[in-house]
């Protein structure tokens, strides 16, 4: 599998273009903004907390087709998912693109391992990271209300 | 001859010996360098490299001539006098000091004729890169006056008409690029000039993206400043440049102050240098001065108009091979249009990060984004383009690579189904 | 084995090989680079040179890991984190970004924490650098504040008690050098810092003449703004870093704005990106980072323990030689006391110029004049003064060398007569 | 002759150690100061003129020895010289300066010639100057005058 192709799989490129979780962000409590500014690609996540699970998720977006199925295959594997299980994922997947491909994705990250080989690209750790970001300061929000 | 500029030079950079086969489609964005300008540079703090302007010694004797020696050739390439050419670390420094020195001059710090009140007018054009407007909005929030600007239509374009509606009586500068990085449009200095002198504005012209490629002469011209960028035209980082006249130069208060660029200083004031030493504060990019020095040397054996005879033509062939691929569109001036040879462009369906990203799989380096003109970018209706920009050693076969290389984007992506 | 670092590692420096015999001993005003420093650039910009920080290529992906790995060694060798590190040009340029900075605030363009109000104080001393004096006479004019100073007595030096009695409940800021370049004086930081802190100033270090020289932690310091040139440390020109605590580049505003620094740009405004990026307008040093980052590197591995335990040996050595030699007035502290490897003295009868050119002439290279620094010199009563600075390379027969010499001076003008 | 010593001839030297034409130049309806900022040196230059003839000069100043020698013997070589021969000798000192001393001097230098060697430290070229450029804004403003 070339660079191009592993980076590109199938799942992702899917998840692109018919990506899953969009919807509008203002119906939840949790939302947030989030920013690439060196290639413009933006994201607005909002959530609903019930009991310590996120009960709810939507967003809208902009951006290249990583940011985007990064942002739809993180939807349908943290939608419904505790708390304490998305922080650990989000750490999990942050940790794997940190290291430029070199740490193996767990088991629990499903699809999301697909990034792994987006890891290697520097210049675009930064779009499969977007939604998560946003996800994550949702979460902090959500643990301070 | 001139088409053949671009094989013939190759062999001179030593980046396509170090990626045989790479299409290097970004010099708009930074060019690569002839190994003459990297030996010069090395060869000088190998040997010569002293402390500059500062004490006696024949070390720093020899190391201020090579270091003034490359001021005069830069200033010559350009058509500058010797005492009329700033080093700046980059174009965007060059624009900041003299918005800067304006903004000091509105607060009273001396050079009472770049002074702007409130009511006075700013004017610059939508199509700017950021570093030719954010200084001026600042320059405005300082000041009181008010920022305007020639607005561009759904290709990207301004004309001369448009900006004739914009200016008045109160327009103090007109601040405008000579190219457009993102468009190839060329402006029409001389007209733009004709009508800031009719209204007694300044003209300061952000010629990052003509000095390079074609020739330029900024007294000719007629511009009160005009700015450029060492890495832009195969010389090293770490070094800009900011033309303005002599008499203005000497009166602008230098907003950067420190060693090297006074006469006498006390505990409570300090006097200044005349132009172009009272810009120059502290330590100056010496090594680099010497690299684009030999870069507008390197130019100069060319020849400007061999250059742009070159890059008109691969200009048009840019736009002939884009245009050309289903799905893709092309902003900037249409076709067979005079312009420069940078072409930015949306695929239908896909972003230009995958744009991009396919391309560099194909070893094609473009660049993506908004590329400093998020303005422009609204106006285009696209956060992000693609954008391919040739420079002396840029190729037919290059731009056919990406020619080939495009049309199999959509179909990758699947925009097409 | 500290005293042998000079002549251990004098293979490494090309200068020496191109000056068989030559001793230099201007270190203070800009050092020699290690080949490994020299090729470190050369090589990135043969290879690996494109764009940083823009667009998606693999060949930015590399050109920016390159250039934000620099910055982690240079901030790691001051003990900075790796936002806390901006590049700036020079030194005097990162003293600029602070006092332009707060100019802005004081103007009302955000970083409120910043604003000076008329009746504020700056804090100063008399022996500052240019870089470190005229930047603050700026920034009081601008806002209205008082710039205030501590004085200095006839050998150049200040005292701690001097500086208590000059701060008030209204400093807002105490900037100060670390080591000064005319002196050798060693500041008391952990003393002023805690002045500061009882009256709620900022304080800003000029550590020029000490990061090259001696351990460096800011941290550990406990200072809110360093500053440091990396051609005075083995690096090249056209770089200088700007430390500051993350909290505080957070908010200080930037003075200079354009491309790379932004987030979100429309006709009529800009938001900035955090630091550091938010200080980086333009198309930054990048080959310098590298090379910067490559001398940082180098330091590391000679260990700063080192390089201190050399050149505080070499400070007496020179101190002694320097003293020993008839009709010359030493400046800075009395021999003994700990101090950096830099002399500044007067010659009986014989203008400083003549001294320099008279060393000249034995291939000895030293800085004469006033050293940026005149009102220092006005205090020691001498326009001008010869100054000999040593650094990692320097030999005891350097200064040797410097001493016989220095004997023939005053005979060879007819001082002696 | 080294380098040195041909700087520093015997006439400088002495120059420097006795120089002609000091004294209180705001005796004299015109005067000028000239600092060199690189070095610190600076003079004080008055002269009177009649009939379009220097007839008084007078300086004070601080500076090196060739700054010093050099406002001596071009005071002892141009005082009582006319507007017109004064401004002649210093355009040639000006040339054989920026020759860096390869324009043979003419003899009408006379002994500021000795200055031909001095030329060749581009980093000096402004202290041999600094008096002749003083001597030159006097004349012009008594032109003006
Ligand atoms: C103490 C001190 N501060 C500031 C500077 C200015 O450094 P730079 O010229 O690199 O900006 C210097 C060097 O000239 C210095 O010695
Ligand atoms: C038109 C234009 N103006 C200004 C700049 C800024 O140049 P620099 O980044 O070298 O300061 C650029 C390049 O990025 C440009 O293309």
């Amino acid at each position: 599998m070339s660079g191009l192709e592993g980076m590109y799989q199938e799942l992702i490129l899917d998840h692109a273009r018919t990506p899953e979780g969009k919807g509008d962000p203002s119906l939840h409590p949790f939302t947030h903004h989030e920013l690439n500014p060196s290639c413009g690609d933006e994201i607005t996540l909002g959530i609903s907390v019930d009991d310590g699970r996120i009960s709810g998720l939507a967003w809208e977006g902009d951006g290249c087709s990583i940011s985007m199925s990064s942002a739809s295959i993180m939807s349908e594997l943290l939608d419904g998912a505790t708390r304490e299980d998305a922080l650990a994922r989000i750490g999990e997947f942050r940790e794997m693109m940190r290291s430029r491909g070199k740490v193996d994705p767990p088991d629990a990250l499903g699809d999301a391992a697909a990034f792994r080989n987006t890891a290697k690209y520097v210049m675009r750790i930064k779009c499969a990271m977007l939604a998560w970001v946003a996800l994550e300061a949702d979460l902090k929000a959500s643990l301070a209300a | 001859m001139p088409i053949s500029l671009g094989s013939a030079v190759r062999t001179e950079f030593p980046y396509f010996d170090a990626h045989p086969g790479s299409v290097y489609l970004d010099s708009g964005a930074t060019s690569q360098r002839p190994a003459r300008v990297i030996d010069a540079e090395a060869d000088f703090v190998r040997s010569d490299y002293a402390a500059v302007h500062r004490g006696s010694s024949m070390a720093t004797g020899e190391a201020t001539w090579a270091f003034e020696n490359a001021r005069d050739r830069v200033a010559g390439f350009v058509g500058a006098g010797e005492r009329e050419l700033v080093w700046t670390s980059n174009a965007t420094d060059a624009l900041n000091v003299i918005a800067l020195g304006m903004a000091d001059a509105s607060l009273g710090l001396g050079g009472d004729r770049f002074a702007l009140r409130p009511g006075d007018e700013i004017v610059v054009t939508e199509a700017e890169h950021h570093a030719n407007l954010l200084p001026w909005q600042r320059l405005a929030a300082k000041s009181g006056a008010t920022l305007r600007w020639v607005p561009v239509d759904a290709l990207g374009l301004w004309t001369i008409d448009a900006l004739r509606e914009v200016v008045t009586a109160r327009t103090r500068v007109i601040a405008f690029g000579h190219v457009s990085n993102v468009t190839g449009l060329i402006a029409p200095v001389a007209d733009v000039v004709a009508v800031a002198r009719e209204v007694g504005a300044l003209t300061v012209l952000d010629a990052c993206q003509s000095v390079p490629h074609m020739p330029v002469d900024v007294a000719a011209l007629g511009v009160d400043f005009a700015v450029f960028s060492s890495h832009k035209m195969l010389g090293p980082t770490g070094i800009g440049a900011l033309y303005g006249r002599a008499e203005l130069l000497d009166e602008l208060p230098p907003a950067r102050t420190g060693g090297s660029m006074i006469t006498v200083v006390s505990m409570e004031s300090a006097e200044f240098l005349p132009a172009p030493h009272r810009f120059e504060a502290g330590t100056q990019p010496v090594s680099q001065a010497v690299g684009f020095g030999a870069a507008a040397e390197y130019f100069g054996q060319v020849g400007m108009d061999a250059v742009w005879a070159h890059e008109s033509e691969l200009a048009q062939v840019l736009v002939d091979t884009v245009r050309g691929v289903p799905g893709v569109r092309l902003f900037g001036p249409p076709a067979g249009e005079r312009r420069a040879a940078l072409v930015s462009f949306a695929v239908d369906g896909v972003h230009a990060h995958d744009v991009g990203q396919f391309l560099d799989d194909k070893a094609i380096t473009v660049r993506t984004g908004h590329h400093c003109a998020q303005p422009l970018h609204r106006a285009l209706g696209t956060p992000a383009t693609t954008r391919a920009s040739a420079s002396i050693y840029t190729t037919r076969d290059d731009i056919a690579a990406l020619g080939a290389a495009l049309s199999d984007v959509r179909g990758f992506f699947g925009a097409d189904r």
